[in-house]
This record gives structure tokens, C-alpha cells and sequence, in this order.
């Protein structure tokens, strides 16, 4: 199947982030193509690649990034980036910005389409 | 329709407005927050075994050990990730934020 | 084209999403597909008449709520229980509504191919 | 005390947990979504009615107004933020996230 | 010299708060503070035995509850109300800890100086 | 009087940002000191110096940075800040990054606390 997520929350405050992550995981796991991840609202800083996690916590932006490395489609709403201060120069390698007809696109391809928000 | 809700029912209302609201015999997944509801003997435990009556009712694994959820009401039905996404595959997923 | 359905229950000002929630009618209205909205639970107060945001220096509903029609989501659902316990009634709400019970609502969502919740 | 409360008394337990532990004549001010309960006639006014027994109840002007909040259970007392303010000078505040 | 209480509303792990309500205490228990703690509402649960984060792939708290003692928060106090409304007793509590009426959290927090909500 | 405010949320995605800052404008119009503005948690965004917020939008950090101009002191959490990819090159003038022992003594100088969150 295809499948897209949504994400709608960023990265620590909320376990949104984390959820969203491990489900797809699970589904490519399964066989499963993911469409792409969308981040809307403060689901943008997912990607922010100045993060410094603590040395044995998780670094969420390097997890998406390895994600997008896989061939992952990582999607940034350039509204909600621009008004957060997340810019072309400020995302992870494998993830882009665009507008939110992605998402659009997204749920009209996918054949589920999933949110992980808070 | 999968009904996901991830928000604490204790704290939140959006358990009880996705259960007002779900079809008969659509499932409901508890993820994060929410898993803190199957405990028995809880302020909601009715609302959870009344849902049972017309839906089956999962909690995910993964998120009941993080809060140490050891006991559960007879019924709740516990998935982990794969079994989330199996779910995902046999109904269209509907997130309660 | 798929079938969209925008579920808000959040309150609006608060946080962001009520207005998010908004946003994404703007975008996906100019793409082929067909669009509901459902207002219940806090989301109600979004559509409450007489908003003015001007104290708090952001953008108000009033103003951007049209959008919902002129941008091709033609039908929109307002739960009735969700008024009642907000003390609200149908001459509380600034655009033509449709008010209906949960199970009108759960019958439109069955029909959805996409649900994404503001 | 002054306990603030930001979070809608609908879908959070906020304000039900403020109410539970301020001790009598402690004052209470809704701010954000909380002005939403003021309205009479909804789900929370009786909860709000038994508050003012004890407490002083304020409602945040231009929360309010952003809302659209035009009518008001009897009681309720409207400040903006000067009157938020000279609420802190006058006690220590505490809010109820 | 300040009395500061530390009051715990929120689930742990669905959001970073209650991690942050424990990392406040390692710092501020460097300084000359008299410091309390209260775990209510879902907050409870923070103190839950038997939690295990490991498949999250996030910190656990069990780890890292004894710092409230350690650093000098030795005021703990859990509501019963709390506990009961979650089908939740003393038993279920993994560090030594006082289970208190509202009243009686109620009159700690009316000798404090500052309270800090997470 | 002396007032410390803590902030726990970012900007936009909650009112806590926008109430916080009303709170201080209309404080420091009635000549009372802020002792400081401590940025916890997801706060930390709210001095983020790349931030482009719609034309007829507020625009949240420059607003903080005009109040670090007039001497109130804007602090961001450094654990908090490098977990989220907020670095000194990336916080707006007349802000700095700190430890949380600058919240401790704020709870310890000022003679009142208060927080803003969600």
C-alpha cells in the first residue's frame, strides 16, 4: 500500500514525532511504500539540522534524514517554515520544502493517509 | 475506520468524542497518552467497557510499557507497531487530536 | 480526486491549528477534489459570530471563514451536542452551517477517503 | 493565590483540578480558551457557579472578545491586562497548565 | 533563599513536560532553595512502577525519579484523588512519597514563594 | 515590583507566546521590573532570528528583541535550545542562552513568577 503521514506536532515536546517515526518503520518493515511525510504547523522543526541532542537521547532530525536517505519523500510547509524561522539553509540533507498542494497530492495518491499530532 | 486516539481520557476529551461519534464495529487504537485508560477501576473505565460493547478496542504495547500499564480491563486487545499498521491496512486511520 | 473531510475540535486562538485548519481549505480547494468541514466540540467558537481579535494583534476567523465556501467546501457540519454543552444555539454561528448529530457526522466521515484533524 | 487557567474547561481537566485545590477567596482568572466557559447555559456553568461560591472569577477581556463571547454567566468579573496585572501585585499567581 | 514547588499535571512521555518537571529539580537543588514536588492528575502515572521506555527508544523516568530526593526535594507529595480516579494505589508508586487530600496540597502551596507548573 | 515570567511554548502554535508578552507590556506600563524572560522547552523558538512571519502577522521575535532593547532580559534555555537546533548564531539580538540555574534565581529575586504554557 501506499501511505502518507502527516505530522503535526515537532520534535521532544511532543511523542508525535516519535509515533509517527516507529509506524513507519513498522509499515516498511511490512512491505509498505511510504508517499511521503508531510510537517505542517510545528511538525517543521522535525527537521531542523542544527539539533544537538543529549549524546544517549535520539536525534529526531538525523532519524527523518536516514529515512529520506532510504528514498522517503520529506516535505516541508513553507508557510509554517518561514513564520517558524526553518529555511532552505536550515533543514537536513534528504527533505525539502514545498507548499502544502503537496499534501494535497498526497492524500489524493495515497491509499491511507495517517496524522500524528497532539 | 481505524479511530486513533493518543490524548490521556483522564485529562482530554477526545476519547469521549470518538466514541459519540464511531460507527459500530469500527476499531479503536489507544497510542501514548491514552493507553493510561485501560487500567480497571478507573473514572473511565465504563465509558471504555461500553465502547467495547461496539468496538474492538486495541492499546499499543509500546507505549503501555513506557507508563508501566500492568493490568488491563478484560477486552482490550494489545498490538505493537506491525499490528498498528495491519490495522491501518484493513481500515482508513481517523487520528482524535 | 479524493474525498477530504477537515475534522476541527480545537478551540480557536489558543493554539494555531483552528487556523491551520483554515489554511489548508485556501490550498486544497484549488486542486480536483471534494471537501467537508466539521465543526465540534471547542471548535465551535471558530465559527462563533461577533470575534474580534484586534486586542490580541493576530488575524481573526470572521474574515477568513468565507473561505470555506468560496474555496469549494460546500458542505459544512456543526454538531448540535457540541453547541448544547457550550451553551451556543444555530444564531451563534457567522456562516450558513449545517447543524446535525453525531451520527449525520459519522456517516460523512464513512464516506471520506481522507479525514486530516485541526 | 491567584490560580490562572488558560486551557478550555470542555475538553481539559484544568480547571476542574484548580477548582478541586484553591483554597476558599483564592481568586480564579480565565485566559486563553478557559474564557470559553463563561458562557450560561453550557455543560460547565454549574462548576463555575459553585467556584464563585468560594472564589472571585475574572475573564480576560481580550480573550474574550476574541472569541466572541458575548454573554456571561452572573458573577463573572471582566479584566483586561492592566487589571491581570494588579491581580499578580496582589497575590502570587499560579497557572494551571 | 525561595520556597518553590514543583506541581505535575501531566502524563509522562506523550509530551516532554514531565521530563522537564524532573530535570528542574537537578539544577535547582544546586541552589539554596527548599524545594517540593506534587504529581497529580495525570501526573500520577510519572511515578508508576515498572516503566520501560526501552521500546520508545526514549530516557526513562524510573532511572531518574530518585534525583527528587537526591537533589534535595524531599516535600513529595501524590493526590489521592488522583490516584483513585486512575484505578491506580500506594502500591503502584515506585519512590517513597506522601499520598495527600487536595487540602493538604492546597495548604503547601500557600506557604510557597513560586509554584512552576509542567 | 520585580516579575520574572517563564515561557514554555513557541511562538504561533500557542497563545501562551502572544499572552506572556501582553502581560509584560501592560506590567512594565505600570513601572514594574522584569527580573527576566526564562524560554523552557519549546519557548526556546520564540527568539528563533530566522523567523519571516506573514506581512500582516505579528512578528514574534523581532517583538521579543525590542523588549530585550529596552532591558528586560531574554533567556533561552541551553539545553532546551541545543536539543532543538537553536544555537547563539541563530537567537535574536538583546537575547541570550543560559543555564536553568538563571530560572532559580529568578524564582529566588523576583517577587513574583509567573508562567506561560499550555
Amino acid at each position: 500500500m501506499k501511505i502518507g503521514v502527516l505530522v503535526q506536532e515537532g520534535p521532544y515536546n511532543h511523542e508525535a514525532s516519535d509515533s509517527a517515526y516507529k509506524f513507519i518503520e513498522a509499515a516498511m518493515a511490512k512491505g509498505h511504500t511510504i508517499q511521503g511525510v508531510f510537517f505542517y504547523d510545528d511538525g517543521v522543526y522535525n527537521v531542523a539540522s542544527k539539533m544537538e541532542p543529549p549524546q544517549d537521547d535520539r536525534h529526531i532530525a538525523k532519524r527523518w534524514s536516514e529515512l529520506g536517505a532510504k528514498g522517503v519523500d520529506l516535505i516541508v510547509c513553507v508557510a509554517a517554515a518561514k513564520r517558524r524561522g526553518i529555511n532552505p539553509d536550515l533543514i537536513m540533507p534528504n527533505s525539502r520544502i514545498s507548499g502544502l498542494g503537496q499534501l494535497s497530492e498526497m492524500c489524493t495518491e495515497a491509499d491511507r493517509l495517517i496524522t500524528f499530532g497532539d | 475506520m481505524l479511530h486513533i486516539v493518543s490524548r490521556s481520557p483522564f485529562s482530554d476529551d477526545s476519547l469521549k468524542s470518538c466514541v459519540r461519534i464511531a460507527k459500530k464495529d469500527d476499531p479503536i487504537l489507544l497510542t501514548e497518552d491514552a493507553v493510561t485508560g485501560v487500567m480497571p477501576g478507573s473514572a473511565v473505565a465504563s465509558l471504555l467497557q461500553d465502547a467495547m460493547k461496539s468496538h474492538a478496542v486495541y492499546a499499543l504495547s509500546a507505549d503501555l510499557k513506557a507508563r508501566g500499564v500492568d493490568r488491563m480491563l478484560d477486552g482490550i486487545k494489545v498490538v505493537d507497531y506491525a499490528g498498528f499498521v495491519e490495522l491501518v491496512e484493513q481500515h482508513k486511520p481517523m487520528t482524535w487530536l | 480526486m479524493a474525498k477530504i473531510m477537515f475534522l476541527n475540535r480545537k478551540a480557536p486562538h489558543g493554539s494555531i491549528y483552528a487556523w491551520e485548519g483554515l489554511e489548508v481549505v485556501l490550498i486544497f480547494g484549488a486542486f480536483d477534489n471534494e471537501l467537508a468541514a466539521v465543526y465540534m466540540d471547542d471548535a465551535v467558537f471558530s465559527l462563533k459570530k461577533g470575534q474580534d481579535t484586534s486586542e490580541l494583534g493576530i488575524k481573526g476567523f470572521i474574515q477568513t471563514l468565507p473561505v470555506l465556501e468560496d474555496y469549494g467546501c460546500e458542505t459544512i457540519l456543526v454538531e448540535k451536542e457540541s453547541l448544547d454543552a457550550r451553551g451556543m444555539t444555530a444564531d451563534d454561528i457567522a456562516i450558513p452551517v449545517q447543524i446535525v448529530d453525531a451520527e449525520a457526522i459519522a456517516n460523512l466521515m464513512a464516506e471520506q477517503d481522507v479525514i486530516l484533524p485541526f
